[in-house]
Parts: structure tokens; C-alpha cells; sequence
């Protein structure tokens, strides 16, 4: 497998008025092409960051980014993105088909374009909703239009922000075995950043854990498990449960009663903290109130 | 079945027209009242008798086609420049820093005092007034063109532009529909300000007939404020037209705008 | 055509062959003082000369002289003090100057006069030191007969504030007491007066303004110096049309339909005289004039723009 | 620093080119940079040390002037803006008031010159009145667009927490609409300058664009470019002011960060 | 318990250009003071909608809902929602801790505005980013202020829809337990829209299942695990994973396998079609390209 993506020494600082803020310490993988990578990491860390710069959108502070072995200066060839905004990032002027024609204008002609976009509203379960404005569908709907759009433009790099963090849990397994069938029928190489833990081993060749912000790799896991994937089997497996555990394990999750009654505790002080200072506050103003009349 | 697009539309229509009627009310009163004397402010019946008359004078309504046709042109010009101009400028930063300083100047540059030289450039006839209404009727445009590309959505150019999009494309296809309904905004503005350039120079230059001039005549030989204000009339109801025309435009193109907005 | 608003004519040639130009730009103001040209279309003089005008209608020497300078005008009305502003200040330089090539309208008592309200305190000329009076344009033929007039009647004129005012307003602006009195013509004079009962104070038209000239015909060099045959048939028939005007009743229908007064009003007015000569010695007055409230630097000798003139 | 050097570069590299070309033309309507120059420092800077070289000119032509624009054009946004968000957040009102507003922006100024001698004084209250119902339109009908287009998300979130009117108001559908406010603003307050000077064709005895028109009727064509020129200063220095308070006033927009400029590569 | 929202024969019909769109069916149920319900359904099955006829913020077409027995008409008192679209419900022009206080400014003083709105934004872990805008926040960072004005407005009835599902595992797990504790100090009743099945049994008094789109009512579960629930012990519990199963099942998540592989086989017989038709206007248009050359 060659490398089709190779990240080295990535860092990316962004400039406010009050002070810098580095959202990418330093980050080095690669990607072979045709390969599936899970990318985790806590709220925050850079994962957005990360797919931004890769398309790019943003140039790194630091660092740099290769694809075929070009270092990618601008937006690349042949690169579809699932932003997670996916609201926002819907033409709220074209209906759902011309949103997802619309990056096929470039290419292909009027027939084709509709013949590829009914085929992956088809593919999403949105076939009846072709003619409908965005905002005439439910959240979860836009995000399946979203990916709809990507899959349609057939990419050879395919990043996903968040791709299924709107949908039924249902609709979210068709989606990732449509995932899992679209790269292998295309031989498309993927990069998908998501929240959660089984959905990373269920899809991932690989799983990229990244730490908090700044972040940088915490550990790049291989999933062994069989290519053909079954949502029952497959997570009924030995070797899926031991991975999650492994992920959540260094996503800290294990951490969490700890951890969460330290803070909770804290919090608890703190908002006595406040609440006194709040009493306080009222008498005097309720003080003063009276001091003037 | 009551379609209610229709009921709607008669709502807003009847509405419009008590708004109107209030005022001439409110105009008639006023008039009637002796605070001034009908012949400085003749109120709407006066006026409206003279206008029954005026439409029947062949005179004023060439000269009322000419306001107009001068008009629809000079709109149509001044929407080709100032839109790609727009776009240009909003979108390149450069160009646009590069160009304040010589625009900023020229924008304040009132119509009425070049109207000699634009007689001496381009004579008297009807490209003077298209002109200058033009050159009035580029700012709003162009200011809210290069406004509603600062506001364009980041997320919309990012996406298009992962997706492969050109520079170009981006500019037609994303910024232009996501910054349609202020553009055209703009050019509602333009064409009323259009218009009342357009009756100006002809009310203060002559020569090319038109509107502005027949109320001009009407003034400087006798101070007939009855047929001023009847010219009046008719310009308001031609502004009021080609505003409408333009509002049911910006209705049909850019519907999905006011329904993700203003949900009231 | 239709953007301009103008009837479409076939242009008629005329049979005069020896016209350089049979079809004549001529620009006009909607007032009183050219009622001479329209008597002259009426009665085909300018026909007769084998001369087909067409009448473009301005709204002022500032936009009137600049056509002429460009061309679209051939011959236009003007007052004389915008022609010589003009001429010293070589905005023509490019065509061969202006000349000017008809008497047009010349000042008669009655038809210059300052009125004010009837209950004013104003009452004499005199009455008129320090108060505020509406003119139509600063620096032109208003403001000079008006100074000259105060002078003539020991006022400083330095004392009195002028205001532009469009003559139309001027009525409503003096019966509101925006202005203590105003500079009005006819038909303006006669409206005030009927109507609202304004009084009047001064006749600019008097004493050393008695029977100043106003306005007349005028154009470039160049269209002299190409058109002089045309030029002459145009003197020869505005000569007809300025004797004809004189004469009110040929006079009064033609206000009515041109410049839209009502016929009531037509028939109150006061006419100013309508000479049909040319006159250096009399034009230079309004030079001089000119030369006294400093709108000229320099002395001018109108006769360099005449054409045509007698009593040289 | 860089910014400053390019936009001036091309001006005055237009202004050299003007120099050439009327210098060629010979034109008494276009008379050359240079001798406008002179002819508006004889005009305004010759005064004395006193004045600051000021002549008195400046001070009984163009100060007023400026009074009367700022004064119009501060009371039109006033009017402008509270007509616009009420029209734009109320579909009734919007109904009852828009064909007669669109038949009143129709109107030109100069033919409601009479109607305002009836009812404002002459003078600096009439000339206010014209220059505020001619640049009010593009304020007005920015505003209306701009309340009108706030978010639905946000107008849910402020029904929601049950936002009390005002605050809704000032606090929601203010900086939703400012941008677009801004621009017409913007328009508006070169506009201004163009109806200072309509506004001093009826009933004035002081005033740039008097004095402009009296230079016209002159033809004393110097004099009219360097009060052309006047109101191209003017305007300029206007609409700096203006900008770097609209800058304030928008810092919130995330444009320096994020917006890669729509054609631009990002520096 | 009494009735603190009655939701009777709810029905709602979007009116549309093109023909109307009915987003819920017939939904009836109640919430008791002080309880906590999840809403699960499919994506798009109306959930939004419901969320939005409680509020006030439209008028359901069909059926009646009160509030402590009397009927909703406009928005009622004391209410917060968490909007599915929170990257849009927060306000540009304000920092994130002006956004929280923004609706404290009716009832409370400066300093106590900044109080709740410091303690609210310490709860989701975010003190930090108070000064800073909300485009300066990844997406998780943004659905967490969203979270924290909610909660500093003390609603007595708060609506959250998706309000998780953008954060990371270890986050969600966090602001599971803050809501459960908020919500018994504050005793506020609470309606969350999920579609993390485990999250609405973790959380819930009582799930509430709803069919596909129309919706209606499925199911109306009652969670029966104790009250004090912690992220490791009751997740391991029998009941939960009982209960997790039962609302998957009424869910259809079951169904998957079969249903899958039957559309993942009519997809790739479309998408073969498809592609057959493509490779027909391909042809053909090169064939025409031959021809005009
Ligand atoms: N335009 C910006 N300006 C300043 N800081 C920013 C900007 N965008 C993001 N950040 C900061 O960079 C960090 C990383 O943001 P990013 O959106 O990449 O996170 P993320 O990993 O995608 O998080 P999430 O899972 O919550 O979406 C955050 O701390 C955020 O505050
Ligand atoms: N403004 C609207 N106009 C027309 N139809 C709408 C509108 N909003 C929503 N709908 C339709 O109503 C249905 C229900 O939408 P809703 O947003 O309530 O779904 P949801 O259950 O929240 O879905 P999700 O979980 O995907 O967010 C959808 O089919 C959608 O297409
Ligand atoms: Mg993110
Ligand atoms: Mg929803």
C-alpha cells in the first residue's frame, strides 16, 4: 500500500487579537491510499483543524502536508469533505438534487450529474426529498445530504468531520456499511473524525487517538479485524471489544467516575462560592435601595 | 378552496392602499385647512383632476415614455457595471484597497454640477441624463454587492471550494446567489435613485424632454403647482411600479431567503 | 425619438439653396421672453427664410451655452450676462467664441419689481437696508439691476442679503416671511399681486437700469463663420417674430399654450420691450454694469461678440 | 503600510494622467489639476495666520455646509434605522407603509423643494429636510432588509428565553442587521454630499454647493472643479471616519480569521 | 407526580409550495414535574418539530399541549431549549459569556449575570473560552455553551435536542451526569431528544419511542434503574442493557442485517443500472464529439 496522504510535523497556531491559540501542537501519519482511519480525540483538540488544513483550507503554522507526494498548497484535486457544520455548509438557495450536483457541474454533464445525484440520495434514503430546500429537512436529513454530496463526487480523499452525529442509531449503521461499500467499490481513501468509540473500530483500518488541544498523536491503532464487516457480528467479535476498550482507554473515558466527582466536587464548592457571593450581592443592592429612598 | 396566496397578496394590496389613502386624507386636509394657500399646495382633488387631464395629453405622455425609457436603460446599465464590479471588488481584497481612495472621491460627486460638462462631453439629448442617473445609481449597487460578500458565509465558500470549485465558479455560483437578495435590494435603491436623477437633470437641464422637463415648463413660466404635483404623481407611480416589478423578482428568485429569515 | 421625448418630422428641405444649414438647434427657456420665437414659428417667418427650427427646450445659460459650445444647440436664448460670463471666461475658446446675433427682450417699467408683503413695514427702497431679498440667480442680471436700483435710492447694497429663490416660490416664500421681499417678473408679478396683494417697493428697471437689455440670441464662432447665410435668414426672421410680439393679442394665446400660463394671468402681464435691432451702444450698458459690481475684471467691449449690429 | 502605498500609488498615478491629458486637451471645462489647485487654495487657504490660512470663506461656506450634511445625514440614520427594523420586523406595518414609502423615495427632491418652503423655515431647516428625505431611502431600505433577514435559529432562540422587545431589538436584530446597516450608511453619507448641494439650489445665501453652482453659472470652471474636488475630500474624509467606527463596530465578525477571501488566496 | 406538560393528539402538517408535509401524526403523552423523558426516533420522524410546537414556536396544526393545564399558545415562561442547530442559535457579535448571560439580562444584575454565567460555563468545562467568540470554538465547544445558557437560565422546563452530538465520548459522559445532577438540585423537568440509544436508558425516568415519520408513539418506556446513576455501574447493569435492547428493538436497530443486505443489494443493482446508463451517455457524447470535429 502506498502512501497516498502523509502529515509530518503539522502544527497549526490561530491568531486572534488577545493572544495566539494553538490547536495543533504536532502531528505526524500517514495514510495509504485505499485505507479507512478513524480519527478520536476530545472536544476541541484539532480534529476539524486537522481536516481543514488537509483540504487546504487553512495553511498549517507549521509543518506540512503531502498528498501523492505533492505538498499541498491550496485546495487538492479530487477531495470531497462532510464538513460538520453540515447545516451550514448546504446552499440554502439550491434544492437538495443541485446541492449535490453541484460539485459535478465542473465535470460531467447535465444527465449524468442527475443520474450520480439521485443515486447517492438513494444511497443516503433521501430519494424522496430530491426536490425540497435544506431547510425544509430535518437535521439529521442535511447531514445525509452532506455525505450525499461527497459520495457523489466520487473523491479519490474523502475526509468526514462528524459525518453521522445527527442520525438515528439505525440510519447511522446503514450509513457506515454504505461507507464501507462505497470506499471499496471505489477504492477511495477515507479520513473520518467522529465521537464515537465503536463507530472508529467498526470502520477504521486504523484509528487515530489524538490527545487534548494542543493535539498531537496519542496512539495509531490497526484494527484486525476482518475487511467484510457485519454491524452484529462484527460487534459482537472478540477483537472489536478489546479494541474499544483499548480506545477508550486512551481516550481517558475509563477515568470518569474519578475524575468527574473531583469536578463535581469542585463544582459543588464553587457554585456555594457563588451562590454566597450572590446573597451578598443582592443585600447590598437591596442596601442601597433602601439608602436612596 | 381559499388559496391563500392570493388572499394574501390582496391583504398586502388593500392594506398599501389605505396606507395611501391615509396620506392623501391627511394631504387633503391640509390643504383645505387655509394654513396655506391651494395655490402654493393644491390638495389630491385639485391634483387629480389635473392628472385625469394630463393622461389624455399626448405631450405628457411622450414625455412621461421618455422618462421611462431613459430610466429602464440607464437601470440596466448601471446593474451590468456595478454588480461584476461588486463582485470584483469584494472579493479582492487587493483591488479593492488598491481602489478606495479614487472611489471615495468620485462617489460624492453630485450630479447637478457636472451636468455642464456632461453636456459638453456628451451633449443634450438623453445620454446626459442616462449618464448621470447611471453614475448616481452605481454606488448603492456596487456598496451592497461588496456588503454581502463580507457576509457571506465562510462555511459555503470552504465547501464549495473543498469540493474543487474555482475561484471563479465560487464567485458566480456561491457568492452571487448568497449575496443576490441585498444585491437586489441595491438595485431597487438604484432605480428609484435612477429615477429621481433622471427627472432631475431634466428638471434642471431640459432639452431632452421627458417627465422632469414638462413639470419644469409647468413651473418656471406660470408656478403651476397643480401640474407639478400632478408630474409628481406620475413619478411616484412609476418608482412605485418598477419597485414592485423588482419586489416580486426578488419574491420568485430569492424565495428561500425570506423564508429561512424572518420567520415572524 | 422617443427617449427624447420629441415628435419625429421629416426634415424638410428647404428651397433656399444658398442656407448652409436649413435646420436650426434652436434652445429656449419656457418663459415670457421668447414669446417672439413662437410668434415667428406661428406666423412661418422662419419658413420663409427656408429655415425649419426646432425647439429644444433649456432651463438656463448653464446648461444652454455648454450645448452650444458642444454643438447639439445651434442657437440658443440666454441672457446677456451669462453670454459674457461666458465669453471673458473663454469657455468657448474652442469653437471661436460666442457671438451673439439677436436682441431678444429688453427691461420696460413694471416688469423688474421687488415686492413685498402688504402689511410689511417695508414701504420705500429705502426700507430695504438690511433686510433679505429673493432673487432668482446670484451674480446674473437680477442681482446687478437690483444693486444698481438700491444704489440709485442711497441704499448700500452691501447691506442687503440676497437669496436664491426659483421665481415660483417667491410668492409663498414672501408671504411667510422667509424673505422681506423679492425680485419677480411676470408672470410671478402679476400672480403676487392679485392674489396674495404684495406691494411693490422698487423697480429694478428704472433709473440708471431704465430699459436695460436682458437677453437675446446667440452662438459660437464657428457656427458663424460656416453658417454665415443661415445665420442672416435667422436675424431676418426673429427681426419679424420681435416687431409681431409687440402686438398682445397675437401674443397672449401663444403664453397659454408654450409656457402654460392660464389665460387670466396672460392677459395681466406686463411685457418688456422686444427690439429688433441689435444695439452695441445699448448692449455695453449691461457690460458696464457688469464691469461696476465686479463681475468683470476687466473693462469689455461687447461689440467683439456681436454680429450684425447696428448703432456701432 | 502596504495597503496605504497601493491605494495612493493609484491615486495619484490617476491624478498624473488627469494633469497629462487636460494639459493636451486644452479644455476651459477641464482645466488641469494643477490649476484647480490653485485656484482652491486662492479659494479656501489664503486666509490668515490667525485662521489657520483659512479664508473666510471657509468659515461662511463650508463649515456651514458641513453642519447641515453631518446634521441631515445623522438624523436620517436615526430615522432611517428605527423605520427600517420597525418595517422589517413587522410584515403589517410593511403592508400599511411600503407602497407610500416607495412612492415618496420615488420623488425627486428638487420638485419637493416648494412643498418644504410651505412647511419648514428656509434656511438650514429646509436644507436639513432635503438632504434627510434624500438619503434616508438607503438607509431605510438596508435596515428593512437586514431585520428582516435575521437567522430563524436566533429569532427562536430569543423567543425562547423570552428576550424582552428592546433587548430583542438592540440586542438581536441590530447586529444582525449591521452590516447591512453599514452599507447603507455608507451610500448615504456620500449622498448626503450630493443633496447638501440640492439643497442649496432654493433659498441660500452661504454654502459649498452654493457656491459650486454660482462657480458653475459663472463658468468659472476652476473654481467648480476645486469645489468638486472640495466634496471629493469631503467625502473621503467622511467615510474614513465612518469606516474605522464600522470596524469597531463589527470586530465581532469573524471575517480576519476564518474567511478565506472568496477568490483571494489567503496571505 | 402531577402533570407538568400534556401533550394530547399533536398533530403538525408543514404547508409547502409544493404540497404539504405532515411531520407528526398523533402524539400524546405527559411529562410529570421534575422528570426527565428522551425522545428516540428515527431521523426526521418530527422530533424537532415536537420540540418546537411545546415551546411555542409554532402552532402544532392538529391537538392540544399545556403547561400546568393551561394550553400553550406562544412561547411559555421559564422555558430554555438547546437547539439541534446550536452553531446558528448562538450570537456572533456577543462573546461566549455575554451569549450565556443574554437571556439573564431580564431578571438579574450584572454581577449576578456573570455569576451563573461563569458557573455555567465552568459545568461544561469551557471557563476558559468565556472572552473568546463563538466561531473561535470547535463545534463541540459551540453545542457546549449552548448547553451552559440553558442551564444558567434555571428553566423549570428544559428542551435539548441532540444536545450531545458533537461532543466526544469522554465529554458526553460528563455532561450526562451534570444534567442529571442539574436537574435534581434545580428540580427542573427536562425533555431530551437523543439518538444514542444507551444515552436515553442512562438518562431517562422514562424513553419515549417514536415511529417513523409521521410521527406517533411507539413506545412509552419506563426506566426503571435507580435514581443516583453512575457511567460504569449502571451501565453494566442488567436492567440497562435490557432496557437498551427493548428500545432497540422498537427502534428496528435489530432489523439491520436483513433489511441492509436487502437494500444493500437493490442499491448495488441501481447503482449497476446507473452505471450502465452512464457508460451509455459517455459513449454517446463522445460520439457526438467525434462527429463535430
Ligand atoms: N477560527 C478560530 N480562531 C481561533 N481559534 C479557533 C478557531 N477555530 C478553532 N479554534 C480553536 O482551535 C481549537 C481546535 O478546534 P477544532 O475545531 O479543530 O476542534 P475539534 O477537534 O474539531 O473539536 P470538536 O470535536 O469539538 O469539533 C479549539 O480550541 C478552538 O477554540
Ligand atoms: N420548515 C419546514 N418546512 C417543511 N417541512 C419541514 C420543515 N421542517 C421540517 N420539515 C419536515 O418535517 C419532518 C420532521 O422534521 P424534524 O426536524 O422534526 O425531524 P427530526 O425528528 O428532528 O429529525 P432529525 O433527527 O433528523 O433531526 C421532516 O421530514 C422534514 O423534512
Ligand atoms: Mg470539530
Ligand atoms: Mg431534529
Amino acid at each position: 500500500m502506498t502512501a497516498m496522504l502523509e502529515v509530518a510535523d503539522l502544527g497549526h497556531t490561530y491568531q486572534a487579537k488577545d493572544g495566539a491559540h494553538t490547536a495543533i501542537a504536532d502531528l505526524s501519519f500517514t495514510v495509504g491510499a485505499g485505507e479507512l482511519v478513524c480519527v478520536v480525540g476530545p472536544s476541541g483538540c484539532g480534529k476539524s483543524t486537522l481536516l481543514r488544513t488537509i483540504s487546504g483550507l487553512i495553511r498549517p503554522t507549521k509543518g506540512e502536508i503531502s498528498l501523492h507526494g505533492n505538498e499541498v498548497r491550496g485546495v487538492p484535486e479530487d477531495l470531497a469533505v462532510v464538513f460538520q457544520d453540515y447545516s451550514r455548509s448546504l446552499f440554502p438557495w439550491l434544492t437538495v438534487q443541485k446541492n449535490v450536483e453541484f460539485p459535478l457541474r465542473r465535470t460531467l454533464g447535465r444527465s449524468q450529474r442527475r443520474a450520480r445525484a439521485a443515486e447517492a440520495l438513494e444511497w443516503v434514503g433521501l430519494s424522496d426529498a430530491g426536490r425540497k430546500y435544506p431547510w425544509q429537512l430535518s437535521g439529521g436529513m442535511q447531514q445525509r445530504v452532506a455525505i450525499a454530496r461527497a459520495l457523489a463526487y466520487r473523491p479519490a480523499l474523502l475526509l468526514m468531520d462528524e459525518p453521522f452525529a445527527s442520525v438515528d442509531a439505525q440510519t447511522r449503521f446503514e450509513l457506515e456499511d454504505l461507507l464501507l461499500k462505497v470506499r471499496t467499490e471505489q477504492d477511495t481513501t477515507v479520513l473520518v473524525v467522529t465521537h464515537d468509540i465503536d463507530e472508529s473500530v467498526y470502520l477504521g483500518d486504523r484509528v487515530l487517538v489524538l490527545s487534548t488541544s494542543p493535539a498531537s498523536v496519542v496512539a495509531d491503532l490497526k484494527v484486525d479485524l476482518p475487511g467484510q464487516r457485519d454491524q452484529i457480528t462484527t460487534r459482537e467479535s472478540e477483537a472489536f471489544v478489546a479494541l474499544r476498550a483499548e480506545v477508550a482507554r486512551l481516550l481517558n473515558v475509563g477515568k470518569t467516575s474519578e475524575e468527574v466527582k473531583a469536578r463535581r466536587k469542585e463544582n459543588e464548592q464553587q457554585a456555594a462560592k457563588w451562590a454566597e457571593a450572590e446573597r451578598a450581592e443582592v443585600s447590598r443592592v437591596e442596601a442601597e435601595d433602601r439608602a436612596t429612598t | 378552496m381559499i388559496n391563500w396566496e392570493e388572499a394574501l397578496r390582496v391583504r398586502a394590496l388593500t392594506r398599501g392602499l389605505l396606507g395611501v389613502a391615509g396620506f392623501l386624507v391627511v394631504w387633503e386636509l391640509f390643504g383645505r385647512s387655509g394654513l396655506v394657500r391651494s395655490e402654493f399646495l393644491p390638495p389630491p382633488s385639485v391634483v387629480a383632476v389635473e392628472l385625469v387631464k394630463l393622461l389624455g395629453d399626448e405631450a405628457f405622455l411622450r414625455d412621461v415614455i421618455a422618462t421611462v425609457l431613459a430610466l429602464l436603460i440607464a437601470v440596466g446599465l448601471s446593474v451590468g457595471i456595478a454588480v461584476p464590479l461588486g463582485l470584483v471588488l469584494g472579493s479582492v481584497a487587493s483591488v479593492r484597497h488598491a481602489t478606495r481612495a479614487v472611489v471615495e472621491f468620485l462617489r460624492p460627486i453630485p450630479s447637478v454640477a457636472m451636468i455642464p460638462l456632461a453636456i459638453v462631453v456628451l451633449g443634450i439629448g438623453p445620454e446626459t441624463k442616462i449618464t448621470l442617473a447611471v453614475y448616481a445609481a452605481i454606488w448603492p449597487i456596487l456598496f451592497n454587492t461588496i456588503y454581502a460578500l463580507d457576509e457571506l458565509d465562510p462555511l459555503l465558500v470552504e465547501t464549495a471550494r473543498a469540493f474543487g470549485t474555482g475561484r471563479a465558479r465560487v464567485l458566480v455560483s456561491v457568492a452571487l446567489p448568497s449575496a443576490l437578495p441585498f444585491v437586489l435590494t441595491g438595485i431597487r435603491l438604484a432605480a428609484t435613485t435612477s429615477l429621481v436623477v433622471v427627472v432631475s437633470v431634466e428638471l434642471l437641464e431640459g432639452g431632452s424632454g421627458g417627465l422632469g422637463q414638462f413639470i419644469a415648463i409647468a413651473r418656471s413660466g406660470s408656478g403651476r403647482m397643480d401640474i407639478v404635483l400632478a408630474g409628481t404623481v406620475v413619478a411616484g407611480v412609476i418608482g412605485y411600479l418598477l419597485n414592485e416589478g423588482l419586489e416580486r423578482a426578488q419574491r420568485r428568485w430569492v424565495g428561500w431567503s425570506s423564508v429561512t429569515g424572518g420567520r415572524s | 425619438g422617443l427617449l427624447g421625448g420629441a415628435e419625429e418630422k421629416p426634415a424638410e428641405t428647404a428651397s433656399a439653396g444658398k442656407l448652409e444649414k436649413a435646420k436650426i438647434n434652436l434652445g429656449l427657456l419656457p418663459i415670457l421672453d421668447v414669446a417672439s420665437v413662437h410668434v415667428a414659428i406661428k406666423k412661418g417667418y422662419f419658413k420663409e427664410e427656408g429655415l425649419e427650427v426646432e425647439v429644444k427646450i433649456v432651463q438656463g445659460g448653464a446648461a444652454a451655452i455648454p450645448a452650444v459650445i458642444k454643438g447639439d444647440l445651434d442657437i440658443t436664448f440666454g441672457n446677456w450676462v451669462s453670454f459674457i460670463t461666458a465669453e471673458t471666461n473663454g469657455a468657448a475658446k474652442g469653437v471661436d467664441g460666442l457671438k451673439l446675433i439677436n436682441d431678444g427682450y429688453q427691461a420696460k417699467p413694471e416688469m423688474f419689481l421687488i415686492l413685498a408683503k402688504s402689511d410689511s413695514a417695508i414701504k420705500s427702497p429705502k426700507d430695504l437696508e438690511g433686510k433679505t431679498i429673493a432673487i432668482n440667480t446670484f451674480k446674473n442680471i437680477a442681482e446687478l439691476t437690483a444693486k444698481a436700483t438700491l444704489e440709485a435710492n442711497d441704499v448700500n447694497p452691501d447691506n442687503v442679503t440676497f437669496k436664491e429663490f426659483p421665481f415660483p416660490d417667491m410668492e409663498a416664500a414672501v408671504q411667510n416671511g422667509t424673505v422681506d421681499a423679492a425680485f419677480m417678473v411676470e408672470p410671478f408679478i402679476s400672480r403676487a399681486q392679485r392674489a396674495s396683494g404684495q406691494i411693490t417697493v422698487l423697480d429694478a428697471a428704472s433709473g440708471p437700469t431704465d430699459g436695460i437689455p436682458i437677453a437675446g440670441y446667440g452662438t459660437t464662432g464657428k457656427f458663424v463663420k460656416e453658417n454665415p447665410n443661415t445665420v442672416a435668414a435667422f436675424q431676418r426672421a426673429m427681426a419679424k417674430g420681435q416687431r409681431d410680439a409687440a402686438d398682445r393679442p397675437t401674443v397672449e394665446p401663444l403664453l397659454v399654450e408654450y409656457a402654460k400660463v392660464d389665460k387670466e394671468t396672460a392677459s395681466l402681464v406686463h411685457f418688456g420691450e422686444f427690439p429688433t435691432t441689435l444695439d452695441a451702444t445699448r448692449l455695453q450698458r449691461v457690460a458696464d454694469l457688469m464691469r461696476t459690481y465686479k463681475l468683470l475684471e476687466n473693462e469689455f467691449d461687447v461689440k467683439t461678440m456681436l454680429v450684425g449690429a447696428s448703432g456701432s | 503600510m502596504n495597503r496605504f502605498v497601493q491605494r495612493w500609488a493609484v491615486f495619484v498615478g490617476l491624478v498624473v494622467v488627469w494633469e497629462l491629458l487636460t494639459l493636451y486637451a486644452d479644455d476651459p471645462f477641464f482645466p488641469r489639476p494643477s490649476k484647480i489647485a490653485l485656484a482652491a487654495q486662492d479659494l479656501w487657504f489664503s486666509g490668515d495666520v490667525g485662521d489657520l490660512f483659512l479664508t473666510d470663506t471657509v468659515f461662511e461656506h463650508v463649515l456651514p455646509s458641513i453642519g447641515r450634511l453631518l446634521g441631515g445625514w445623522a438624523a436620517a440614520a436615526v430615522i432611517g434605522v428605527s423605520l427600517g427594523v420597525a418595517l422589517g420586523r413587522s410584515q403589517k406595518a410593511r403592508e400599511y407603509a411600503g407602497p407610500l414609502l416607495t412612492f415618496m423615495r420615488s420623488i425627486p427632491p428638487p420638485l419637493l423643494v416648494p412643498v418644504f418652503l410651505l412647511v419648514f423655515n428656509v434656511g438650514t431647516q429646509m436644507q436639513v429636510a432635503t438632504i434627510i428625505f434624500g438619503v434616508l431611502w438607503p438607509i431605510m431600505l438596508n435596515s428593512v432588509d437586514g431585520a428582516r433577514s435575521v437567522d430563524a435559529t436566533k429569532f427562536d432562540t430569543s423567543a425562547v428565553f423570552r428576550i424582552p422587545k428592546v433587548q430583542w431589538v438592540l440586542g438581536v436584530v441590530l447586529p444582525s442587521a449591521a452590516p447591512k446597516i453599514f452599507a447603507g450608511l455608507r451610500v448615504s453619507l456620500s449622498l448626503s454630499l450630493v443633496l447638501m448641494v440640492v439643497s442649496e439650489l432654493v433659498g441660500t445665501d452661504n454654502g459649498i454647493g452654493s457656491q459650486l453652482l454660482v462657480a458653475q453659472r459663472q463658468f468659472d470652471y476652476p473654481d467648480m472643479w476645486a469645489g468638486i474636488v472640495l466634496l471629493g475630500v469631503l467625502g473621503y474624509a467622511l467615510n474614513t471616519v465612518l469606516l474605522s467606527f464600522e470596524r469597531k463596530a463589527l470586530a465581532w465578525q469573524p471575517k480576519q480569521e476564518r474567511t478565506p477571501a472568496t477568490v483571494e488566496e489567503k496571505s
